[in-house]
């Protein structure tokens, strides 16, 4: 059963140095707050796994936090490059990143073959990429008709962390909206964090919604606004502004340093 | 009607209505952001209101009415028919094979319709980290064609790629801001030309040695109608994006 | 995009002697009516598919459509056997059935990897059971840590059929409450049938709702009460005695096809 | 409190409570309908309310007020607090490793747990053809541990069964209307008894030779509460199947 925690308690238990850490969030309920919250503590050697790393994983990564940077589409959506990420990739700057790479269905394939407790999931791609070569992939040859699939290795995370609108008291959680790839991430961590924008004493039943047990999470902490600048559907709206200042904040290290210190750093667990 | 001038528009927006009249009503389309979405809810404002956009966020049937910025944006969720994990989306819709018509951009292309979308210079110390595959490598392979959108230039028209992200051999037809390459026995050929370009234009603009159809054609330049409904699309805030 | 016609159209056109037909519906939304135009229109030899066959697919079975039965379970739920199922295995009456059995787990991953375009879907499971001898299973190692797990053959009929509760105008359909396999079926079978309770001017968003859009299915059908005896959430319950009195009838050869003459064949397109 | 007659129980009512007694609150259960339902609703009726169950239709959290007839009543699904998809309850929930107790029932079973619900006979020419193995073989395989249910007979307690269904490692008790049997070095043996029951009379409905354990328990004849809640739990209309 969830405990609702302090999230600043929740990741000081459940992510360590050395982790595989995956913040999810499908251009919806990214867990900025939760990523912050990381970046405070100072976690170090981490691999980050993300479909769609964008802004957070940015300032993971600027801030020195990754070793290792599993993905399938890395940038800043609308916008153009991760200037952090770049700088990693190009420049070795904090540190060199090792990046594994998969397109976005490998990637979903791996994520729901973690949630499913299988050692890989199977997908008719990669074959004929230059991806191939440089990526966690092989060939299974089908035992019934001869056909040939690609198979790709469950990603089953140390912590998988996401961010949802409502948790109630008993540490349920609903999220609604664009889901994304969160259920799969949560049911296929070996600890998971959820934080919520409230705790509500009861949930209202909403299409296309996705209900998530107290029972399989680990710990659920209230962040209010813990999205920003993404967006939680229902509360506040995606700050398609800030996404295009971090352009031009991530450009330069310095100018990085100084916003990560002043919005980061010195704040208390909140939005940044 | 309000008047439109149609004297003057840009080689982005001739690019959005060339790609755009060749989405046909109902058909069922796989979107990427920024000039395929662009051109895709043009097609949906205009003569192909029944076409079906699919999002990689998940989101069927999406029929937004401002220029979604991201494919997760809000209003894709709220107006689509319904919304499905990220693996079914993949899984039992794209790879599931009901999609029509995929449509990709990438930062380079080969003569083939290979696409580049990960690295500019060598893959382990490169020059330029672009964002990666995304959806591109299976929407190519899944649809039962994809249409490339790209700006025409030699950087991004090369004769060998540095990285092969998704291969070509769905890839039926390139729009660009100069005119329209369609496949043909297997190579990118200059099928049409926007108004006010000459082959010699859209030769400068390409890494290798254009083929040209025997029957090139001119495209028509937007008319008033495309032209207002493209230039009505406009993101949800662009105030606080600009 | 689905077409809306009379069900013995569409089955008519849609399903052809030595068809591989899968009617689903896991205890909600049976698709009784189009079962039963099935058998009035005396198709022959067909391969039926389903997770849980029951009283529909003993009518089926008992007069004499097919030739095999894919399934997992096939009994009549709370009340015991299905008679004519164990006829035509025990006795070979009508005809002989031939049998390939699963887990709900191996049938749920087939059907699963016929909807996602793959050759075979995975599952832990079949291992040291009699089952593996009788049915189509292998095993795959994983290319990543060795580990074996079982594969089973995608399920991709020649024909899905479904009930539904509401269709609209463009023939896209809208299902709530249990939805089983449901959503499987109509995207990996070559044709569809969707039978629908109503169609509705626009749908109502729901929770835990399934969309199929009318492209993705070949004919819808309007069948009002189409799922009786079975339910159809916000419709009509379950007929528990009707499930009941059907052991008796299905008992006997005789009664049952007394039964059949009167309640099935003799009866335009509707409900028995 | 009303007098409920705790003279007078079925070995049906006593089977019932032995098996509700097994879980605990908060645990999270898959449930097969019939003898194991009735057991976990019991349950939930009485010391663990906040027993989990979920059923193999895709309701998870299903708190019913009368005992479904099927797994897939309506009632299952409208008091659940989420309904999935039947390739999304095996996959990621069972298969994902979340079910502590699984709840089986059988046709036979043999020392080693191992369950027979597929054929009486020969499989190709059988006696009796059976319902099939249903979720039976996954769910003894994935859960933390598996409960079944049979009623004690010679014919259903085998030296031999005519088939193996479903693995018996996981299956750590079975409860009967005679008693309880526990795994002990891999094999089944008997630990409690219900009242007026005899280590005689379960050798002599046991297919095998039966182990006792030393330390043989008496089970608590049922209590008036769980008598009363045991019988409140109707199924929805029971009328019309009866």
């Amino acid at each position: 059963m969830a405990e609702i925690v302090p999230l600043a308690e929740a990741v000081n238990e459940l992510v360590h140095d050395g982790d595989t850490v995956a913040l999810e969030g499908f251009t919806h309920l990214i867990p900025h707050a939760a990523g912050h919250e990381v970046i405070r503590q100072e976690r170090r050697d981490l691999t980050l796994v993300r479909m769609t790393p964008d802004v957070i994983y940015d300032q993971l990564i600027g801030m020195d936090c990754a070793s290792k940077l599993v993905f399938s589409w890395g940038g800043n959506p609308g916008v153009g490059s991760l200037h952090r990420l770049r700088d990693a990739v190009e420049n070795d700057w904090p540190a060199p990143l090792e990046l594994e790479e998969h397109s976005h269905a490998g990637m979903a394939a791996a994520y729901a073959a973690g949630a499913s407790n299988l050692p890989f999931g199977l997908v008719r791609g990669y074959e004929g990429t230059d991806l191939a070569a440089r990526t966690r992939v092989a060939w299974i040859t089908s035992p019934f008709d001869g056909e040939e699939v690609a198979a790709v290795p469950a990603i089953r995370p140390d912590v998988g962390i996401v961010h949802a609108q409502q948790a109630d008291e008993a540490g349920n959680v609903q999220l609604w909206g664009i889901s994304g790839i969160q259920k799969e991430v949560v049911l296929g961590s070996r600890r998971s964090i959820v934080t919520v924008e409230e705790v509500v004493p009861r949930f209202e039943p909403r299409p296309n919604a996705v209900f998530l047990p107290g029972w399989a999470i680990t710990a659920v902490a209230v962040a209010p606004g813990g999205a920003h600048p993404s967006y939680a559907l229902g509360y506040y709206e995606r700050d398609n502004g800030f996404y295009v200042r971090w352009d031009e904040i991530s450009r330069d290290r310095d100018r990085f340093q100084e916003w990560m210190r002043r919005y980061v750093l010195e704040r208390e667990p909140s939005i940044a | 009607m309000t008047q439109v001038e149609t004297a003057t528009y840009t080689a982005d927006e001739m690019m959005a209505v060339a790609a755009a009249r060749r989405l046909r009503n109902g058909m069922v389309c796989f979107v990427g952001i920024g000039l395929p979405s662009r051109a895709a809810n043009l097609a949906r404002a205009t003569h192909a209101p029944d076409c079906v956009l699919i999002y990689e966020s998940g989101t069927i049937g999406a029929k937004p009415e401002h220029l979604p910025l991201s494919i997760g944006d809000g209003e894709l969720a709220e107006s689509a028919d319904t919304v499905v994990s990220v693996p079914e989306i993949f899984g039992y819709w794209l790879q599931g094979g009901w999609v029509d018509v995929g449509f990709l951009g990438a930062a380079q292309i080969d003569r083939h319709g290979n696409l580049n979308s990960t690295v500019i210079g060598d893959y382990a110390r490169p020059k330029v980290r672009l964002p990666g595959a995304g959806g591109a490598p299976e929407i190519a392979a899944m649809c039962r064609e994809t249409f490339v959108m790209m700006r025409h230039t030699q950087r991004a028209f090369v004769e060998e790629l540095d990285f092969l992200t998704t291969g070509g051999d769905g890839v039926t037809c390139v729009v660009t801001d100069l005119g329209v390459l369609e496949r043909d026995d297997g190579e990118l050929t200059l099928a049409e030309l926007h108004p006010d370009v000459t082959v010699e234009d859209a030769q400068e603009a390409t890494g290798w040695e254009l083929r040209v159809a025997p029957d090139l054609r001119l495209g028509p330049p937007p008319t008033g109608d495309e032209l207002e409904a493209l230039r009505a699309l406009k993101p949800a805030n662009e105030d606080t994006v600009g």
